[in-house]
């Protein structure tokens, strides 16, 4: 039977009508054509796509499986260079985040009074000008700097806009939250560098730990686990010894070699001891404390006054028997970590919040980094490394009106009054202060950005206070929170899988990476990028502003930054099968170096395969001059000398009557030595005999993730805990106070007191009392709030006077049965 | 007379019985009524292939029950307008989709794939539907009550399938 | 028809006191209440129990054991007595049976209270898997509620036909039941013979149900039930709990009926021996169940071991070696305590014992699961409770509802006993006894 | 006919959670209230059990996941009345939630106690419905559920495979928990093809399962934690 010309010409039509329907169909199934997908219920077209996870600093690229354009599951991307394919449970949660029934919708401006939570919607135009308004306000009267920004989540290229427009706005006022620790201020001052190093895990053989969880709570979850895995077992290497110094059985303690537990905050006495040990046993590594240091030996400075050096403080001051006193570990042990970690070399000395959370931080930290010179992990494979280099940038260059170059240079709000120490003595506190006494300048706007200090921080009535002494509140938030409730306006951000952004600020990589984040769906309500607010406000202010931020929208700054990466002919587009580790990918060859004619094929492998990498060049010069006064590295901090030296008479005097420093300086050149200092302790060890340890959990973070429950009902899996709190108590404290397990407890310190319930753990020291932070939401969702106890709320405000970090593990409590009730 | 107490007890049980029974009887019969009076065989005969409009039953689970825009492609002609050809423009315009009622619809708990059955089995699709190509009507009921019974004893003769009561390849 | 020297026993029927109706309405109070209960079970699931994660059988599956337990009573005493020919039987007999048919109607059902789909029922017949011990049981019990209601049944059919000749009402009731027996000789025969067959095949019925039902225990892997006597025990424990369920029984309607003419004290001591002799066998079962698995010292065995000697459990399972054993035996054991009023509290202990001993058997073992799961502590809700009184009640209310019908002691076979056996006994006698001729020679 | 099997390396497991977290997401798993979870009604078809041993300051802390075990001789599939779950041919042990009747026999007979109960509807929150995995049943109340080694992977690798008329190769089909997991401790595969990871691993000898002495053979091996040193 042929085809007649009516039939053919009838069924070409049909069949050019179905060509045009299926590229149509596949473009409504991506871009979530609604009717579309009831149209085809069950479809089950499935769909990837790449973005990055920013639930945490960790920065772990993610694959999301779509279904039907419906998104059900986040998984690692295994071609991401920090993570290679695995996913922390809070990852996981992602979704929840993105389809939760607590998120702001809409722009919200106060109606109530601040904390009642009550609001009215308002539309963006509205919203934006009020935001407009307060911005030129501020420029018009000439005190851009009255702007302080709070910042617990931006990277990368958000990171970046943010800071931009910041100076070109004309305020030094930019405080990041999430960095607060673990704090970079020892690499500063014995290293000459102000950001964290990469850590070169991959090739250490041993790991002595101080305070850093990084199993569970500390640095980028999935990474450190698959870094674990990696070196723990698999043929071929050998397995790297772990330590763990801690005064909580943590989940690394579980799995490290051994778990040395120590009094709490005393951490630096110990690395001082088993530095002790290895300068008396001549353990160190004496080629590169020569050549490479600097204060070690006794030395004379050029004026001829003559200095102690780190050898002789060592010595005298720092024997086992002492040291064993101070922090209640056996000599034995001292002896032993101190060969074993000389023996296994390369190592690394690690120092996590265990150690940042004393008021004595920056001088255990000082202590813990000078183990890594002695062994002359400085700089060397298995080391501590350079920081990797930054991502080109697609921006123009920064243009300042007069305004914006003067406002910059004001002292910022979060240092200490008059100390114009450039390094040191920025904190939270001293912020706080600043602000309450409108010293010395009054804050007229704060923009919180994705933070929640008055959640996350103690006494949260001290926030609140300097909250009220700000006219103009703006949180950026998607989901109401504590301090959000605190705000005049809201300008819900999108989520993070709503969201175009560049990522690249992971802490201690070894190399740099970029990671892009994408939108996985349309954004679901009337959210707005941040950074597009930002980019609106700039060409509204115009000037200068506009000039250094000309991009009208996010996206296409996006774009621009991922063309600079293009053309900067640096580095390559993951994709292909990884090796395990980036020394022997690069011995091997296993990268595939992708060459892309043009932007447009780069932008879409980089849609495609998710991250952008550049392993650092082999250093050819073993050990390049450091940036400190001697070019060495520093046991004694001349940074910190001159700074001090610098310092107005005055304030050398309230330094020595009012801080900690005042011991230490009294003790002359220890005080730029590393060395240890008695932690601040609150609370009357008469009255309230336990400490109190808050810890952080893989789950809940800082406390952003409660309102998901797949995490609150994970929340203690470990311990068999859900939806709640628990405090860790050693079986035979609580035999003592007559506790079972699973009884009610009052824990009570001098600033209140909480009732959550006892849980019996012999991993808990005696005269200890644990309790994980991210729980007892008041004003966060339906699935956070009311569940389990914050910490915070009875910690004593204190902090690291120079380090700046806040002193969390610093309370002393008693512990006392609840009634039943 | 204790008798009829027990008799009328006996009759109203039974017509108790009567009325579930035919009640049931009546609920089971579920036809029910379609927006558009379709016609199978009208677009069969102008050698529309049945991948056209059920442009997904290839390529994925689902067969894709077509939406207005598909239907739109070929109806748009204002010249000729039928009443059925009416209805289809009115949702078009007004941006609704037919309301089609599902027949073949597998229960939650039930995973099926019509890609597998087309493209591997070689299942025609009147095994399941029913004489479709010669249909006049819209389906108002299933043509072949499609209960696992009729499922297995498909897949018990079919010699790939190498254990036809493996319950999780359809149940999970 | 003149004077019925058993006039007493017709009393309930003929003149139902207004205590009965009383009775029944606070009865179907509380049955309402459980359904109510039940209801709402399965309407929302079976989460409105106490029962969690590892605990995942709690009182339902208990009191299944516990019912199919007394309900032992009844046939298998009844049957054996009547076999053995023991003439003190004729007036308890009856009272057995009834316990029997009505609990095992309450404890059958139990099982599907217990399930989480009960619309899924069929299954088990549909797809039912003959491998499963489960299974087991729904045969064992159906065939022994079949057995047992026929064996109740059939020596009632003389009684109904006398209160049907008497005239009493619901006459069609007894016209219909009482299948048109006259007490012909042929009539008495077949009667005979049927319940001749009938008794010989329920023992092993009887005793195949609770093995069975053992089985499901057993047949696991779990420490505390993986044993071997789990059978002869839980058959054990079921005569034990069922003689003293029917002992209750009999105090309690012997005192309401004023049944005192034909339950006698000689009833009371007769079933109290047997009682003690059932509290011994018990004891003996139960200290080789638990010293055997006390010398495996097997870690998981031993954790349920500690469980219920020094755990948690400790009082529910001394209180149950005190109920099944200690009380039992020192009231039994003393002429001067066994008589009436001890014999109730011994039979109550018992009752009560058994049944801690069938939660001891459940819920440890699963409480104490081999890996360190979060160990949930079972705490019963309201609704099982509910559904335990509402399981008695139902269980009373059959008793009731039952003595307001039918004779609650066996009327034709008291007067069989009055005409026949004492002559019939005589003569076996003295078949038993040495042949007078052979002595002599 | 392969025998599906896993490989959890305690030595590189860090007790993170993922792959708990990750089956949750995966299976439709559902939420529980705070008060359900208090009642130890959560469900979850793969735990982090704890296992501590000791006295401070000497510990021993072992974080063991568990998921089902898969056994070879299971003896949950024995007792089940209604064939609602049974072993497959593959060696997965499966559970019909269709046919559940909820009697939770198996619950009571499974030794490692890896199997949960839907003790009330689920109730999901809308939004949080929306993320369902469309490849799995979301399961009513009153039926028993468990680790299926994410089965449905297996049959849409299998289908591509079949469509595109090759076979499936191992790599394509991995369960949630095993994608997942940050440290790679954890291995999926066939046991009997002797070239695969999981075969080689399984006899290692640092292999051992749980309760061999059961003879319950589970398809789950663990690797032992190395010797701590220093």
């Amino acid at each position: 039977m042929g085809i007649n010309r009516r039939d053919f010409l009838k069924q070409g039509a049909f069949l050019l009508a179905a060509a045009s329907q299926a590229g149509w169909i596949s473009k409504a199934v991506t871009a979530q054509d609604e009717p579309m997908i009831e149209a085809y219920p069950g479809a089950g077209i499935e769909t990837w796509k790449c973005s990055v996870c920013r639930l945490c600093p960790g920065g772990c690229g993610i694959k999301v499986r779509l279904v039907d354009g419906r998104p059900v599951k986040i998984e690692g991307n295994p071609l991401s260079p920090v993570n290679r394919g695995g996913l922390c449970p809070a990852g996981h949660a992602g979704l929840q985040v993105l389809f939760n029934s607590d998120r702001i919708s809409t722009p919200l401006k106060r109606v109530g009074e601040r904390g009642e939570n009550r609001w009215e919607a308002i539309s963006w135009e509205e919203a934006l000008q009020l935001f407009y308004d307060y911005l030129l306000k501020l420029r018009n009267e000439k005190t851009p700097h009255h702007l302080l920004v709070l910042d617990g989540e931006s990277r990368g290229l958000q990171k970046r806009l943010l800071e931009r427009f910041l100076e070109a706005y004309g305020t030094p006022n930019y405080f990041n939250l999430s960095s607060q620790e673990p704090s970079s201020l020892p690499f500063l001052l014995m290293h000459g560098r102000k950001n964290t190093p990469g850590y070169d895990f991959q090739n250490t053989r041993f790991i002595l730990s101080f305070g850093n969880d990084f199993l569970d709570s500390e640095g980028p979850p999935s990474r450190m686990a698959y870094l674990f895995g990696e070196l723990r077992q698999n043929p071929g290497r050998n397995r790297v010894k772990i330590v763990q110094i801690d005064p909580r059985l943590s989940t690394t303690a579980v799995k490290a070699d051994r778990w040395i537990p120590l009094n709490p905050g005393t951490y630096g006495a110990l690395a001082l001891g088993v530095a002790h040990i290895m300068v008396v046993e001549g353990l160190y590594n004496k080629t590169f404390v020569e050549n490479h240091t600097f204060g070690f030996e006794d030395w004379v400075d050029n004026k001829g006054n003559s200095h102690i050096g780190f050898k002789t403080l060592l010595l005298k001051e720092y024997y086992p028997e002492k040291v064993s006193g101070i922090t209640g570990v056996p000599i034995d042990d001292i002896i032993r970590v101190a060969r074993s970690f000389a023996e296994n070399q390369p190592g690394i000395a690690i120092w996590g919040r265990g150690v940042t959370n004393h008021s004595n931080a920056l001088f255990s930290q000082m202590a813990i980094h000078a183990l890594n010179a002695l062994v002359g992990s400085i700089n060397s494979p298995g080391g501590i490394l350079e920081a990797p280099p930054e991502p080109p940038t697609g921006l123009p260059p920064l243009v300042q009106d007069k305004l914006a170059q003067w406002g910059s240079a004001q002292s910022p709000v979060f240092q200490y009054r008059g100390a114009k120490l450039p390094a040191t003595m920025e904190s939270l506190a001293y912020l706080l202060d600043n602000i309450q006494s409108g010293e010395p300048y009054p804050i007229e706007v704060a923009l919180l950005i994705h933070t929640n200090p008055l959640f996350e921080l103690p006494e949260k009535e001290r926030f609140q206070k300097a909250l009220e002494k700000i006219p103009f509140v703006v949180s950026f938030s998607s989901e109401m929170d504590e301090s959000s409730i605190w705000a005049d306006l809201i300008l819900p951000d999108h989520t993070y899988l709503e969201k175009w952004d560049l990522d690249y600020e992971v802490p201690q990589l070894p190399f740099t990476q970029v990671t892009i984040s994408q939108p996985i769906i349309q954004p679901r309500f009337n959210t707005r990028h941040i950074g597009d607010v930002i980019l609106s406000c700039a060409r509204l202010l115009g000037g200068s502003v506009q000039k250094s931020l000309p991009e009208t929208d996010y996206r296409g700054l996006v774009q621009k930054e991922a063309e600079a990466l293009f053309r900067s002919h640096r580095g390559f587009i993951t994709s292909g099968q990884f090796e395990d580790f980036f020394q022997s990918f690069l011995s091997r060859r296993g990268f595939k170096y992708q060459e892309f004619a043009t932007f447009e094929e780069f932008w879409e492998a980089l849609l495609k395969e998710g991250s952008w990498l550049e392993i650092p060049q082999p250093v050819s010069d073993l050990f390049p001059r450091l940036s400190t006064p001697s070019g060495k590295f520093e046991f004694f901090s001349q940074t910190f000398y001159h700074q001090y030296k610098a310092l107005p008479h005055h304030v050398q005097n309230v330094l020595k009557s009012d801080s900690p420093l005042s011991m230490a300086l009294s003790k002359g050149d220890q005080a730029f030595l590393p060395h240890f200092e008695e932690p601040n302790v609150n609370g009357d060890s008469i009255e309230y005999p336990y400490f109190l340890y808050p810890f952080s959990i893989l789950t809940l973070f800082d406390g952003k993730m409660a309102n998901r429950p797949l995490l609150m009902e994970m929340v203690g899996f470990r311990r068999n805990v859900q939806w709640d709190s628990w405090a860790e108590i050693n079986p035979e404290t609580a035999r003592e106070l007559n506790i079972r397990h699973g009884d009610w407890i009052w824990i009570e310190s001098p600033r209140g007191r909480v009732k959550v319930r006892a849980h019996l753990y012999p991993g808990a020291m005696p005269g200890m009392v644990y309790l994980p932070l991210g729980l007892g939401h008041t004003a966060s969702g339906k699935y956070a709030s009311q569940k389990g106890v914050n910490p915070n709320d009875i910690l004593v405000f204190d902090y690291d006077p120079l380090g700046g970090s806040i002193a969390r593990n610093s309370t002393r409590v008693k512990i006392y049965k609840a009634s039943v009730a | 007379m204790k008798l009829t107490k027990s008799k009328s007890w006996i009759i109203l049980f039974i017509g108790l019985l009567l009325i579930v029974v035919s009640v049931t009887v009546i609920a089971r019969n579920d036809e029910v009524k379609q927006p558009i009076a379709f016609n199978h065989k009208k677009h069969v005969d102008n050698n529309v292939p049945c991948n056209f409009c059920h442009r997904l039953y290839e390529t994925t689970r689902a067969a894709g029950i077509p939406s207005v825009k598909v239907c739109i492609t070929c109806h748009e002609d204002v010249l000729y307008v039928t009443p059925e050809k009416a209805k289809i423009q009115t949702y078009y315009r007004e941006g609704k989709d037919i309301p089609w009622r599902r027949i073949y619809q597998a229960p939650d708990h039930v995973f099926f794939s019509h890609r597998l059955h087309i493209q591997k089995g070689q299942v025609e699709c009147k095994q399941c539907h029913g004489e479709v190509k010669t249909r006049i009507t819209p389906f108002t009921q299933q043509t072949v009550p499609l209960k696992m019974k009729y499922c297995i004893s498909c897949h018990e003769g079919v010699e790939s399938i190498d254990n036809p009561y493996e319950c999780i390849r359809c149940h999970h | 028809m003149g004077y019925d020297p058993d006039e007493i026993l017709y009393k309930p029927i003929e003149k139902p006191s207004p205590v009965f109706w009383y009775t029944v309405a606070g009865l179907l109070v509380i049955i309402g209440w459980a359904l109510f209960m039940y209801v709402r079970q399965l309407y929302l699931g079976l989460g409105v129990t106490g029962m969690n994660q590892p605990v995942s059988w709690g009182f339902y599956i208990v009191n299944f054991v516990f019912f199919i337990g007394i309900s032992h009573a009844g046939t298998l005493i009844s049957a054996i007595l009547r076999l053995s020919k023991a003439e003190w039987r004729r007036p308890i007999t009856r009272m057995a049976e009834v316990i029997t048919a009505i609990v095992l109607a309450i404890g059958g059902l139990h099982p599907i209270i217990d399930l989480g789909r009960p619309d899924r029922l069929l299954n088990i017949f549909r797809t039912g898997r003959l491998q499963s011990p489960l299974l087991w049981d729904v045969t064992s019990i159906t065939a022994y509620f079949t057995a047992s209601t026929v064996y109740l049944y059939i020596p009632l059919i003389p009684d109904i036909a006398i209160l049907r000749d008497r005239g009493a009402k619901p006459q069609w009731l007894y016209k219909f039941l009482s299948w048109g027996y006259q007490g012909t000789e042929r009539q008495k025969h077949v009667l005979e013979r049927a319940m001749n067959i009938l008794m010989v095949m329920v023992i092993p019925i009887a005793v195949s149900v609770h093995t069975v039902i053992s089985y499901i225990f057993s047949m696991t892997l779990q420490p505390g039930w993986h044993s071997t006597i789990f059978g002869p025990y839980f058959v054990v424990g079921a005569i034990f709990s069922g003689i003293a369920a029917l002992l209750i029984v009999m105090i309690a309607f012997r005192k309401v009926f004023h049944f005192e003419a034909y339950l006698k004290e000689v009833h009371f001591r007769y079933l109290g021996n047997l009682l003690l002799i059932m509290s011994l066998l018990w004891f003996y079962f139960t200290f080789s169940e638990y010293l055997t698995g006390y010398f495996g010292h097997e870690p998981f065995e031993m954790r349920v071991f500690f469980y219920k000697f020094s755990g948690k459990y400790a009082p529910y399972y001394w209180g149950m070696v005190m109920c099944n054993f200690v009380i039992p035996v020192l009231i039994l054991s003393f002429k001067k305590t066994k008589r009436i009023p001890g014999i109730l509290i011994a039979a109550i202990a018992v009752t009560i014992g058994m049944w801690l001993e069938r939660l001891i058997i459940v819920v440890p073992s699963l409480a104490n699961t081999r890996l360190p799961y979060p160990t949930g502590i079972y705490v019963p809700s309201l609704v099982e409770w509910s559904l335990l009184i509402g399981a008695v009640s139902v269980f009373v209310l059959g008793f009731v509802l039952f003595s307001r019908f039918f004779p609650l002691i066996s009327v034709w076979e008291i007067k069989e006993g009055r005409e026949t056996s004492v002559k019939e006994v005589s003569e076996r006698l003295e078949s038993y006894l040495p042949d007078t001729e052979s002595v002599r020679y | 006919m392969p025998r599906w099997g896993m490989v959890i390396d305690l030595d590189k497991c860090t007790g993170c959670g993922a792959c708990v977290a990750a089956c949750k997401q995966e299976n439709n798993v559902a939420y529980n209230t705070p008060e359900e979870a208090e009642r130890g009604r959560t469900l979850s078809w793969i735990n982090i059990m704890t296992e501590v041993e000791g006295e401070y300051p000497h510990l021993r802390v072992r974080y063991l996941p568990l998921p089902c075990m898969h056994c070879d001789n299971p003896p949950c599939i024995k007792v089940c009345p209604v064939r609602a779950t049974y072993k497959a041919d593959n060696g997965i042990v499966a559970q019909i939630y269709p046919r559940c009747i909820g009697c939770r026999y198996c619950m009571a007979a499974c030794p490692y106690t890896v199997k949960d109960f839907n003790w009330f509807e689920p109730q999901w929150d809308p939004e949080i419905k929306k993320t369902t995995n469309p490849d799995v049943s979301l399961r009513p109340k009153g039926v028993v559920e468990k680790c299926t080694f994410c089965h449905h992977r297996l049959i849409k690798a299998r289908e591509q495979a079949a469509l595109e008329g090759r076979e499936m190769l191992e790599e394509e089909y991995q369960p949630a928990c095993v994608e997942t997991c940050p440290a790679n401790a954890m291995f999926f595969g066939d046991l009997d093809d002797p070239n695969s990871i999981v075969a080689r691993l399984s006899r290692s000898p640092r292999a051992f399962r749980l309760m061999e002495d059961l003879g319950t053979e589970p398809k789950v091996y663990y690797l032992s934690e190395g010797e701590k040193i220093i």
